[in-house]
């Protein structure tokens, strides 16, 4: 289980998931925010440098909440302490940002979740790096990779209501630049004795979802399922999220589809098939 | 954010990048001023692509031709757009077309120069047509000089080309990390013979990096004014052209509704994310954009509780149908599918004034069709 | 070349690291205007180090010791400066003194930040006193603020005082990249009851990058004229104390030539390089700088033609004995050693104005260093 | 041998040096000066880049005569492509342009000679990678590592009138920041079979010789002698040379000498000792 750090606490946004954090189980040992070191939040001791919080704590890993224009140092600051995974909440990074901290964490081998991510949830460790409403998860086999916050919460309810329980939920995140891709995680899943099928929640832009069906097509041994968000989206408009976006040639969901399903995994229509799909 | 072209062409002069000698006109007279000294190219002022095909670009070798077609496009409607500024610039002799950008390469989460001699046509076309015509290197923040000549080179340029096409390499580089842009691209770059001329210039803006750049005194644009009082009320709306218009919570949860009305039969109207946490005042804001898209008569809500409180939700939409007396339930069909975190207190808020709510996303998107259909 | 203090703190204050409100001041009755106010320190403006102990710097605790200690200091020479300026700044109360530099670390081939909370000394002092009480970080051109943060909390800051303390560091390494700095030093460091201050300031920059920072409007200083006339002749000029002019090509070969006087017997009176290929005009003018020097009354010319060749030289060499109407062979001992590029030729030259040239660098250290006590 | 690109060759230094080079028989195969491709200097090709005279020629090592403010474009461009050794004629470089260039060649594995170097000249291959006047070496089995020029010319002078010839001579630079020092060139002279014994030419400033003494001390296989310029000089003054500075604590030509002499380096006063000393 991750011994957690969260950077940002004193914020707002830091404080209340932190809180929720610790509500569910996850071991949150402390936090960071420049200049409030010495303060308490939730019960967790705050310090002014992730270098202190390291030599005080023992951490693992770290959950970003501070805001946008200084989340690349934030970040930075985590890498450099080899917190592995760092999970980046904050949304809205600039693109620049983002990519010199994806280099970075790759020339230190650190995971990068995020930028503008939900987090990461293991619902049979009660362990949550990340802001999902925890409530609706449920031990289980299945696994979800996705690009989307409330998508993956209607789904993995959709799950649990159905009888079936997660064993971990990521979000990739929902930028144009995030840290990891699906292909990360469904290389992970595969090695995990706790997962028996895999659900990749995707949607238009980029192809994250073309280089997950690639990677299928190759070989993988669990069952893949998906559900792609974005069918009716116009080319050239940024659907919410930042990534989500349809330019030029690529990114339709179409395309993703197909290339999925020629890598032999069934797309979905409806959140409610799945279950159907999972059970089979 | 894409500048207009105008913009972009006043930077690439601030930095040393060759531009025709062009002027910004509002009114036919100032066109006509211009266009005494000789043939002129006038360049309709939009953020959007394609000009050349949609007759936005109208090369007038008369001060005649000149008037008419200034008449012609000014003012006139495209898109959400209305056209109230020209570029004229004197025509250019052209020698050979080209192509260069710096762009966010999001495949490989880095930055990727693209140069090329087969210049003027879209690089998605001449990727599909002649890749390998398309040379690609990697950008770091740090470019040295010898990078840039190396493009130039591998381009077939010698001598002072070599040097000034460089040059201008170097100068987009350094603009596109100055500016935060996830786009700089200059098609055509001609060659005059007078040496290298930016025809045209598109900047693309990080939007999220606006503040690094309060100097540049660019607010966030919109392509029309629902999407500018959606953005300022911290939603998120695109407008579609269907009549069911639809509110969630979550880009994600929103395109799926959308997807799940058109897969029930129906036709969305807009996208309208409220985000994560909205307030009663947020939700009442977007029922009130939505509605003011004249085509939508149903409304499909579909909100799943996490940080964002069904009891909250209730509470914005009681409000608004408060504050229009009630015609609202009376005129438009609401449909409120509605789960998750104080989900009963939202129910019994809404219950309070007669409403139903639905749990079941396919369901409320059914449902909604059907009222979209008068059923 | 090390700026000023006042024009240290001037690219300090632009940059936003605090300094004392202090002034400027040439004549007695700007310091007096300013000591009207309360308690102020005077501070000569010249380019040396330990100007406190060299009594330089005045604390005056009133006006009429302010008039005194200005009068005093004005217009003093010091070394081969004249003092013309003063800064005056109002007393500071003192509650810390910190140490905090940007310097090239030549050992390792890189930059390194010290900072120490054992200010006021030299740095120098204290790394051989108390080197336990240095932090030494690593700088690259990019510098995250997490990293000022870090070097603050290791200093053993916490809240506010991180804040600030990052934030100089921050702004101090910008300064140090942007100005082509070699050392940007602040010594002391103070804390104030406002926050902190930078008492002394001190940035030395690169000569030989001066070229990309032509807005800065300094020019490369000297510490004499004669410094100065030899380096805007392409020479390089250092006086020193003894009476024998020694010109050489080549640094270390001057260097070496300066020793070998010294092992003879005799007291070298500069160090004057002519560099590689010299003209005869840039011999001539090495000549003639030399001998500005009064003490000199013999020179030992010590040329290894190689890039230099010795006709050249020879001929720098009998054009200036010609300017003098040979008053120079009569009053000053001239002697030459020569080999190399054009030997014969040079030799040649020289002969036929009656003048021999020696061969072997040691034979003629000694020839002048006997002719230097009349030997 | 070698086979040189000249950078820079249609200045007035690459113009003048490279004919000297091809003079004394050095294999000098191509030339660039961006901007004058197609050329020629001294019936060697000038090409705009590094990149395409390599793909014209083989190319194994660079001489850099491009003025100051270029010098570290020409010399990255240099290490980019494998250029070894890149040998920095040029005076006057900015340190912080010089440090950057030192970093990147330890990063590839390249050996940056100078800046502000008389370059490196071998008499039994009669390759000349540098500005010497060459006809005052002559083949033998001294090696000399120098930080100055002329000095340099001196004593390989002395050695050659004194019957004995060099096996490779090499100025690692006179500026503060050079890419190599007298540890470098130790190590090779070590394992060369050319060469017998080993003379080190230094001077005021920095601790080149103090870290050369400490290499030494730890065991070295042939003979070192030295020479250290700059006994007389004054504290805080630059001596004609960028790095040939007293400041604070560092740089004394006593030191040098002592840590020297400590490390059993017979240290001559005058450049006629060295004879003697080289002979025993």
């Amino acid at each position: 289980m991750y011994r957690v750090l969260i950077q940002g606490i004193t914020g707002r946004q830091g404080t209340f998931h932190s809180s929720k954090m610790i509500e569910y189980g996850t071991e949150v040992v402390a936090g960071t925010t420049p200049g409030k070191g010495g303060t308490e939040v939730n019960g967790i001791l705050v310090y002014d440098t992730v270098e202190e919080a390291c030599s005080n704590h023992d951490v693992d890993a770290s959950v970003i909440f501070v805001p946008a224009p200084f989340a690349k140092d934030a970040a930075m600051e985590a890498i450099s302490h080899d917190l592995d995974p760092v999970v980046i909440i904050t949304e809205g990074v600039p693109v620049l940002d983002a990519i010199e901290v994806v280099k970075e964490a790759k020339k230190k081998g650190v995971t990068v979740i995020g930028p503008n991510t939900p987090g990461l949830i293991r619902p049979k460790d009660r362990s949550k790096l990340g802001i999902m409403p925890h409530h609706i998860f449920a031990p289980g086999k299945i696994g979800i990779i996705s690009r989307s916050g409330t998508l993956t919460y209607e789904i993995a309810s959709t799950i649990t209501k159905g009888g079936l329980g997660q064993s971990t939920c990521v979000g990739i995140g929902g930028d144009q630049i995030v840290g990891t891709d699906f292909t990360h995680f469904l290389k992970l899943f595969e090695e995990d004795d706790d997962t028996e099928g895999v659900v990749l929640i995707g949607e238009i832009g980029g192809d994250a979802e073309e280089r997950a069906a690639d990677f299928i097509k190759r070989g993988y041994e669990k069952k893949v399922l998906a559900f792609i968000a974005g069918k009716t989206a116009p080319k050239g408009k940024k659907m919410g999220h930042a990534g989500a976006i349809i330019s030029g040639d690529s990114g339709y969901a179409e395309n993703k589809i197909q290339a999925l399903e020629n890598a032999g995994v069934k797309v979905c229509e409806r959140p409610k098939e799945l279950i159907k799909a999972l059970r089979d | 954010m894409r500048l207009l072209e105008y913009e972009s062409k006043e930077i690439f002069k601030r930095y040393g990048i060759p531009i025709p000698d062009g002027r910004l006109a509002s009114t036919k007279d100032e066109v006509l001023e211009m266009a005494q000294a000789g043939p002129v190219v006038l360049k309709a002022q939009l953020p959007i692509g394609g000009r050349g095909r949609a007759g936005l670009i109208a090369v007038c070798d008369s001060a005649e031709e000149a008037k008419r077609k200034s008449d012609e496009l000014l003012g006139k409607k495209v898109e959400s757009y209305e056209i109230d500024g020209l570029l004229v610039e004197p025509k250019v002799d052209i020698e050979e077309e080209l192509y260069l950008s710096i762009a966010v390469d999001r495949s490989n989460r880095d930055i990727v120069l693209l140069a090329s001699r087969e210049g003027g046509i879209e690089i998605e076309e001449l990727a599909r047509e002649n890749p390998s015509a398309i040379n690609r290197v990697k950008m770091r923040r740090e470019l040295n000089d010898f990078e840039s000549r190396e493009i130039a080179s591998r381009l077939g340029f010698t001598g002072k080309n070599l040097l000034s096409f460089s040059s201008i390499v170097t100068k987009l580089h350094a603009i596109f990390y100055e500016f935060d842009c996830t786009l700089a691209e200059i098609n055509p770059l001609v060659m005059t013979r007078d040496g290298f001329v930016a025809l045209d210039a598109k900047i693309e803006l990080d939007d999220n990096a606006l503040f690094r750049h309060k100097d540049l005194k660019v607010e966030k644009r919109f392509t029309n004014e629902l999407e500018e009082e959606a953005g300022k009320a911290g939603l998120f709306y695109v407008a579609l052209d269907g009549d069911i218009g639809i509110i969630g919570n979550g880009a994600g949860m929103v395109m799926a509704t959308l997807d799940m009305v058109k897969l029930s039969g129906g036709r969305p109207a807009n996208f309208c994310d409220i985000g994560g946490g909205a307030s009663p005042e947020r939700v009442a804001k977007a029922i009130e954009i939505v509605l003011s898209d004249e085509k939508v008569k149903t409304i499909f809500m579909n909100i799943f509780g996490g940080i964002t409180r069904c009891d909250e939700v209730a509470k914005g939409v009681t409000e608004t149908l408060d504050r229009m007396e009630n015609e609202l339930a009376k005129k438009i069909g609401l449909v409120i599918r509605m789960i998750g975190t104080k989900e009963e207190e939202g129910r019994a808020i809404l219950q309070a004034k007669g409403m139903e709510t639905i749990d079941d996303m396919e369901e409320g998107a059914k449902k909604a069709v059907a009222l979209s259909r008068g059923y």
